[in-house]
């Protein structure tokens, strides 16, 4: 620019504007013109309420406080039944409102939005708050973006042993978060709490994990003790149903709150500096038969209601299957004593290798106790009555992973067929290959399984199908067993297997159909059967047995708090339907079983 | 005779105010058109009038404050009368020049009265510089009006416009006291850069800052009244006026579209400035056109 | 730069740390401030101050004010830190040395409620009007409690006209 | 014997900057002195950022200052990276660097319209305002909004530009530049203009460095201090451009600067377009709003802003929420520092024009 | 002439009003960033009749753009005040409607219908221009046919607004 031209003002020059007499306006003649909106408009919202879970990040990340979460039923009915999701929907106040569209980039589903519509004028104030949903018909604008969201949508990677590494030995395999990467990872928690509907002990899953945010794990685990009496257990071994119902599983990794649990009681020596409230004692007694899980989360809670406790356990540990079933490297045996410590620290009796029905009898507790609980578990390995089975070499899982565990067995087969596809099956198949790679360094060793289910239905869950693929087991998936083969010197030789057709019928129920004609046979020296449990009552006297109502699928019947058909008994764990055969669903149907007891032995007075 | 008189007397004003209104709704849509948009309604001053007259409410600040608007009004249409257009003349004798000039200040100072009322600051130095402007114009305004007299020997502004006819316009005959005419007809005007008096952003709107309603709506007939004076008055002095209605609007629809685009290009004068302006070209010219007169 | 650090470090009775390359923070006794501004201007050739506000140290009891000042020659913004008592908040005014102070110091006289000696003018009201309450940017000045009592939300349930 | 009375410009005056008075006192029309009387655009910004997450800060900050609010989120961002010790990626700074300019250029055909208005040429405000109105359409093609755009954030920007959006912002900068020789015309160049602005409210440069005077007030001394020279930030220390100077320090002076650095901006625009990466990450990964603590400690950031130097004071203790966010708005030195002394002595016809040569803009001292 | 009945009057009275409304410049709040756009060149609110004037006492709408502070409040109500009826009010934005962006701020008024009387509400923070025009357009449409009565209200209920003006500006 040169500033001597603007030095003299001129007089003609201004003149000059007067050509725009002669031009057409630029005007924009709204509303007989309109100019086009830009894609990425932040006008009013959209949500679309279908889609949309209920979280509320949408209203915890709004600078304005302008959304509050309403029941939408009256203008859209939403399913209320939703797991996974709370019955409410964002309802936003325009009197608030900034179009920030931080909720959009928030919101873990991508429902809500925001459209090209800016324009709406009222006279009536109220009406500038409502629910948005796809029926107003508002073009969609701003959206989020998959590269530029302020969402952490990948986890931290946890840090495992290497396959080659991890067959060879019994150690665990999972490290541990670091605390940078705990630290991180629980950074990464929205706190909606969405994950709690997952859990079946409805953990405090938020609250503990922002202690662990805040770097307290005295409180995180307070927190946890609070519905999980095993949280060190669950941080290993649990099956992670709030992972799955994490909201982050919509556009990237779940939060990984196993993990992170593992951690917070990790950082503890024992529990004992954790505060936990103690009501008064009430001089009431309560037997529990069973220190699995259950058991341990029943008593656990009755201890912290107040009442005496007795442990009846016939083997010579607590823990149930945790304490026998669970192979070393998922679950360290230090970590179980750990917190089972801290549950008799609490003022739980435990009495081991006290078998009821041999030596006390289910009358003597009925009659000295106040109440009874049942958590025996599922600890007999179930038969499918195949031809050949009964050979010595044909094991049930649960008998085996006992031997390994407990007795120390170290001896194996160079090779093993495992039948079947949980995640029972799983722990077999993976311990085999530790025991084949310590016995023979791995040499002309080989793992089968077989199961029923193809891929896409099997049980077992992904990590432990991966690890044990990692692993080297090979799988058969889709074969159902026919029969065990032997050779001339009346050693197994093999399994005949069949093609599967279909495992679940038309009505969706358990039902498997082969293809007769497609057979193979797979080659193997040891059979483990690993096809499911099935419990043992017979310590209960026949007449009272017979008072004992069950389920149609043969589970004991028991109402909301695990109270039976017998006044003053109860039952949980996997003996109940509401179990679905995970530790955690022990725990809370143990947790709200002791509830139940709580409430009969305070009515009983 | 009387009727007639009587019937130009009632047909003038509204002759008049219809010119002017006509001129504000077609600045309206030229300053537009250069602003690079299209403008209001073209009869939105009359919109504007109406709904101001139509206010429910009018807040008075005393007798003299609600008669300033009148008695500037009243001294428009008086002033009006006293102009000759289209041949029509009402009051017209010798001298009737000399009392137009006294009469053209009746309506500044009704404002002076009534905006003085409003014991408005900005009303108060609205006022001032509207009677400092007024000084300033006139010294120009008297000697081309001298210059006018003294060539056409005659004080009657009648005889004057009858003296141009045919084409021998005072433009022509003393084109430098036709260009400085111009200028103070403009200035007296109030458009940019003259529009010291109203200045929005300095006095907010100056005198009329106390005024709404019917008030107002009388000050916005006053001002169609004024375009039509300042315009009309140099059209008869310095263009020959008109023997028919039709040229006489011609020629005043072409001087104040001149003015029309000054208005939109400059911006405003300070009041000693512009004071100062009036002061040394207008009047030097004025004086020089003067002894040119003088010298003939 | 480092020329000018060094010089500032000269100062009697200063704590200086340098944050980024053309940050410097000088941590200065109450009492010795306004020498210390004096010094920078006339000695040191600092001629701008661009800020000056009040940090609310609850919980230490004190407020923190800052001076940033900007030195043109090296570039640096020189911020002047004093703690001074929260009971009893007085400062000297600066104004004499930098006139834009002076109505830094209004504004910090009126949000919190710190007295300035010499500068007639704090301790009137600048930004806020009417104000009966405490001094409304002090950290226990709770603002949406402030709210609740004073205004009426929409949508909670209250009479219409 | 003289007779002095009070006026008040303002708050609901056209020659005003914005919802803001000056209580003057006058003397026939000369100003005896002048009172600036803040805080009807007062809404405790401050204390309301002391309430929120860092994010949700995003939504206050473009607030404070209405006509350019990116510099806002500049400095806003700036402040929360600078605790953090995170660097931007470099596609990041460019686009901020064309944000801020367009900002600028938003803001000075908002100046000049408003400029000239208090001039009484409505004219020129009715073209340049217009004009403006283009820029702001580019802005909400960009994010979505037309004023307060939330566009810049701590770690880079929100978004990546639309494909094309370059090549509407060149194609708006040749409209701007064509524009320009009208708006020269009609107004830098009129002679009326001059005659109303020069050698009215003349600052020295001895003034101007006493009163702390930043930005255009000052380079119209003939200071050269410009905060994109001096402490680079986004992608000025890439950019080509000169810091405008003018000696004379008058009213003229201070609308020729801005009118100059108006031209630069376009300049830097054009630049900045073509030496920016075409492809790239425009975000540095922030951790979640909702648990995002920033590091313990104190910055300031400053940029320049179309007023002046603009600063963000952060303290963080370490927690989800700033501990303490104090903005240093450029308007308050020279409305309560340069305006009250200047206007001292003016004639009441300059005043608004004055206050408007010194761009005073109320939200930024009221907050 | 007396055959115009009164409500003829009425209409006719509201037509006109509907065709000419002028607006007080006075930018409370942020709002008034988008108003300029409305005004000039680009969208030219003129072509409505509307334009913007200096003083309450010319004005017959007062635009509340944006949020209003206590300090403002208080002018605002005078200028309300000042105005002659006819008037009408129009809240830009969030703010007014309940407190918008600053809804935890000591110094900004939650809603504004507690203190003057509102015709009518734009939604957006800030509103864009079409919005605007079209709640000029909507206003007009409500002087048409009698609605915009908040002067009328504000006269009716006159103690409740003193009473809660006096509550808030103490």
């Amino acid at each position: 620019m040169n500033i001597k031209e603007y030095e003299n003002g001129s007089f003609l020059k201004p003149l000059a504007s007067i050509k725009y007499l002669f031009k057409k306006p630029h005007t924009l003649r709204y509303p007989y013109e309109e100019k086009p909106v830009p894609d990425r408009f932040r006008g009013l919202h959209i949500n679309d309420v279908d889609k949309c879970i209920g979280c509320g990040n949408c209203r915890d990340i709004c600078p304005c406080a302008a959304i509050t979460m309403v029941d939408p039923s009256d203008i859209h009915p939403i399913d209320k039944n939703k797991v996974g999701a709370n019955p409410v929907r964002p309802k936003i106040d325009y009197g608030r409102c900034s179009f920030c569209a931080l909720c959009v980039e928030m919101c873990p589903t991508g429902s809500l939005k925001m459209s090209k519509d800016l324009i709406y004028v009222s006279p009536d104030a109220d009406s500038f708050n409502w629910v948005p949903l796809v029926e107003q018909g508002r073009e969609e604008g701003y959206t989020q973006s998959d590269e530029i969201t302020p969402l952490m949508l990948e986890a931290e990677k946890m840090e495992e042993l290497e396959p080659d590494v991890r067959k060879k030995t019994f150690e665990e395999i999972v490290k541990g978060f670091t605390r940078e990467q705990a630290l991180k990872e629980a950074m990464r928690c929205l706190g909606c709490g969405i994950c709690m509907q997952g859990c079946p002990a409805h953990m405090k899953i938020p609250e503990y994990i922002q202690a662990i945010f805040d770097e307290d794990n005295k409180r995180s685990v307070k927190y946890m003790l609070e519905d999980n009496v095993l949280p060190g257990i669950c941080g290993r071994i649990c099956t992670h149903r709030c992972q799955d119902a994490c909201v982050y599983n919509y556009r990237g990794e779940p939060v990984l709150i196993m993990w992170l649990k593992r951690y917070a009681t990790d950082q503890l020596e024992s529990y004992k500096d954790v505060e936990i409230e103690k009501m008064p004692p009430t001089g009431k007694k309560v037997a529990i038969i069973g220190g699995g899980p259950s058991g341990l989360s029943c008593a656990y809670h009755l201890t912290t209601m107040g009442h005496s406790v007795t442990i009846f356990e016939k083997g010579q540990r607590a823990g149930g299957a945790l304490a026998n079933g669970i192979p070393m490297y998922r679950l360290p045996i230090y970590e179980l004593d750990k917190e089972i410590k801290h549950i008799e620290d609490m003022g739980v009796e435990i009495r081991l290798n006290t078998e009821v029905g041999k030596d006390v009898s289910f009358e003597e507790l009925l009659e000295n106790y106040d109440a009874v609980y049942i958590g025996v578990g599922l600890s007999f390995g179930r038969y499918i009555k195949l031809k050949g089975e009964e050979h010595p070499d044909v094991i049930q899982a649960i008998k085996f992973l006992r031997q390994v565990k407990v007795e120390g067995r170290r001896e194996i087969a160079r090779r093993v067929i495992v039948i079947g596809g949980g995640n029972v099956a799983m722990d077999v198949a993976r311990t085999v290959v530790r025991l084949q790679q310590m016995a023979y360094g791995g040499e002309g060793t080989m793992v089968q399984t077989v199961s029923l289910e193809d891929w896409d239905i099997m049980p077992a869950s992904k990590e432990e199908i991966d690890g044990a693929l990692e692993e080297g087991v090979i799988f058969n998936p889709g074969w159902g067993p026919n029969q065990v083969l032997l050779d001339e010197n009346g050693k197994i030789r093999g399994l005949e297997v069949k093609k599967v057709k279909y495992v679940f019928d038309e009505n969706h129920r358990f039902n498997p159909a082969f293809y007769e004609d497609q057979k193979k046979v797979l080659e193997g020296d040891y059979i483990v059967e690993a096809v499911g449990q099935m419990y043992d009552l017979s310590f209960i006297p026949k007449e009272l047995l017979d008072k004992l109502e069950f389920t149609p699928r043969r589970k004991i019947k028991v109402d909301e708090y695990g109270e039976t058909t017998i006044p003053g008994v109860f039952a949980g764990g996997d003996l109940v339907e509401t179990s679905r055969g995970d530790a955690i669903s022990a725990i809370a149907n143990g947790h709200r079983a002791a509830i139940g007891i709580d409430r009969y032995l305070r009515s009983k007075k | 005779m009387v009727i007639d008189k009587i019937f130009f007397t009632i047909i003038t004003p509204i002759f008049a105010f219809a010119v002017g209104l006509s001129f504000m709704m077609i600045k309206l849509k030229v300053s537009a058109r250069i602003e690079r948009r299209y403008g209001p309604p073209i009869i939105q001053p009359i919109y504007n009038i109406l709904k101001l007259l139509l206010k429910e409410e009018n807040i008075s600040h005393g007798v003299i404050f609600s008669l300033g608007p009148v008695i500037a009004l009243a001294g428009s249409i008086l002033t009006v009368l006293f102009i000759p257009y289209a041949g029509i003349k009402l009051f017209t004798g010798s001298g009737d020049l000399i009392a137009l000039m006294y009469i053209m200040v009746i309506g500044s100072l009704g404002m002076a009265l009534g905006a003085g009322e409003s014991a408005n600051p900005n009303a108060s130095i609205g006022i001032s510089r509207a009677l400092t402007l007024m000084l300033g114009y006139d010294l120009p305004f008297v000697i081309i009006i001298i210059s006018v007299v003294l060539y056409y020997h005659t004080t009657n502004l009648a005889d004057i416009v009858a003296a141009q006819a045919h084409g021998h316009w005072t433009l022509w005959s003393l084109p430098l006291s036709a260009i400085v005419g111009f200028v103070v007809a403009y200035g007296a005007l109030g458009e940019h850069p003259f529009d010291i008096i109203t200045a929005p952003h300095e006095v907010a709107t100056g005198p009329m800052v106390e005024y709404g309603g019917k008030h107002l709506g009388f000050l916005v007939i006053n001002h169609a009244f004024h375009i039509y004076i300042e315009i009309a008055l140099f059209v008869d002095l310095f263009l020959g006026g008109a023997t028919n209605v039709l040229w006489f609007y011609v020629k005043m629809f072409a001087v104040f579209f001149i003015m029309m685009l000054f208005d939109e290009v400059y911006p405003r004068f300070k009041i000693d400035d512009a004071v100062r302006f009036f002061w040394k070209w207008p009047t030097i010219v004025a004086l020089i056109s003067l002894i040119i007169v003088l010298v003939k | 730069m480092m020329d000018l650090v060094d010089r500032i470090k000269e100062i009697e009775g200063v704590k200086v740390t340098v944050q980024r390359h053309n940050r410097v923070f000088v941590d200065v006794d109450k009492d010795k401030v306004i020498d210390t501004l004096y010094y920078m201007k006339h000695v040191l050739g600092i001629t701008q101050l661009s800020f000056m506000n009040v940090v609310d140290r609850i919980d230490e009891g004190k407020f923190e004010i800052f001076y940033v000042l900007y030195e043109r020659e090296s570039k640096v913004n020189v911020i002047v830190r004093i703690w001074i008592d929260r009971d009893n908040p007085v400062i000297e005014t600066a104004d004499k040395i930098y006139p834009p102070a002076h109505n830094w110091e209004r504004e910090i006289a009126e949000m919190f409620g710190v007295k300035v000696l010499g500068n007639e003018d704090a301790g009137k009201p600048f930004i806020l009007e009417n104000w009966k309450d405490m001094p409304p940017m002090r950290k226990d000045f709770d603002s949406v409690k402030y709210c609740n009592e004073h205004y009426v939300f929409r949508h909670s349930e209250e009479e219409n006209e | 014997m003289s007779r002095t009375y009070e006026l008040f410009i303002g708050p609901n005056h056209p020659g005003i900057p914005g919802n803001f008075s000056v209580k003057l006192e006058l003397e026939g029309d000369t100003v005896v002195s002048a009172k600036g009387d803040p805080g009807y655009l007062h809404r405790a910004f401050e204390k309301s950022m002391e309430n929120r997450y860092y994010i949700q800060n995003l939504a206050l900050i473009p607030r404070i200052c209405v006509p350019e609010p990116d510099i806002n989120e500049a400095a806003y961002a700036m402040a929360v990276e600078d605790l953090m010790g995170v660097e931007i990626p470099e596609r990041a700074k460019y686009l901020r660097t064309i944000v801020l300019e367009m900002a600028r250029i938003a803001a000075y055909l908002f100046w000049m319209g408003g400029f000239a208005a208090t001039l009484g040429l409505y004219t020129l405000s009715q073209w340049t305002v217009g004009d403006r109105d283009y820029a702001l359409d580019l802005f909400a093609e960009l994010c979505g909004v037309r004023v307060y755009h939330m566009y810049i954030w701590p770690g880079g920007v929100r978004r990546d530009a639309p494909p094309g959006w370059e090549d509407e912002v060149l194609a708006y900068v040749r409209y701007l530049r064509d524009k320009l020789i009208d708006y020269d015309n009609i107004f830098f160049k009129n002679v009326m203009f001059k005659q109303r602005t020069r050698g009215v409210a003349v600052i020295t440069k001895e003034q101007a460095i006493e009163w702390c005077a930043t930005g255009p007030i000052l380079k119209a001394t003939g200071v050269a201090q410009d905060v994109r020279k001096d402490d680079p930030y986004a992608a000025y220390e890439y950019i080509d451009f000169e810091i405008p100077t003018l000696t004379d320090g008058d009213s003229w002076a201070r609308a020729m600067i801005r009118r100059w650095e108006f031209e630069n901006s376009l300049n830097i625009i054009e630049q900045a377009i073509k030496k920016m990466p075409k492809k790239g990450p425009v975000w540095t990964k922030m951790p979640n709003p909702l648990k995002w603590r920033v590091p313990k400690g104190e910055a300031y950031a400053k940029v320049e802003s179309a007023r002046g130097e603009h600063g963000f004071y952060m303290v963080s203790d370490g927690t989800e929420r700033p501990y303490r966010v104090a903005v240093r708005g450029s308007s308050h030195t020279h409305m309560f520092t340069i305006a009250e002394r200047l206007l001292v002595g003016q004639r009441l016809a300059d005043v608004s024009h004055i206050l408007v040569s010194l761009d005073i803009c109320p939200p930024e001292f009221d907050r | 002439m007396d055959r115009l009945t009164e409500e003829q009057a009425k209409t006719i009275a509201n037509m006109l009003r509907k065709r000419s409304l002028w607006m007080i410049h006075y930018c409370t709040g942020c709002g008034a960033i988008e108003l300029p756009p409305t005004m000039t060149s680009r969208y030219d609110m003129s072509r409505f009749g509307l334009a913007p004037f200096v003083t309450p006492r010319q004005s017959d709408i007062l635009l509340v753009t944006g949020y209003v502070n206590i300090k403002t409040l208080r002018r605002i109500i005078t200028v309300y005040e000042q105005m002659l009826d006819p008037k009408y009010v129009i809240g830009f934005g969030s703010c007014p409607i309940n407190g918008g962006v600053y809804w935890d701020s000591y110094s900004v008024i939650k809603r504004l219908d507690r203190y003057i009387p509102v015709d009518l509400y734009i939604a957006g923070c800030m509103p864009r221009p079409e919005a605007v025009i079209t709640a000029f357009r909507t206003l007009m449409d409500m002087i048409d046919q009698g609605k915009a009565d908040g002067y009328k209200r504000y006269k009716r209920n006159l103690a409740y607004y003193k009473e809660n003006q006096r509550k808030v500006l103490g």
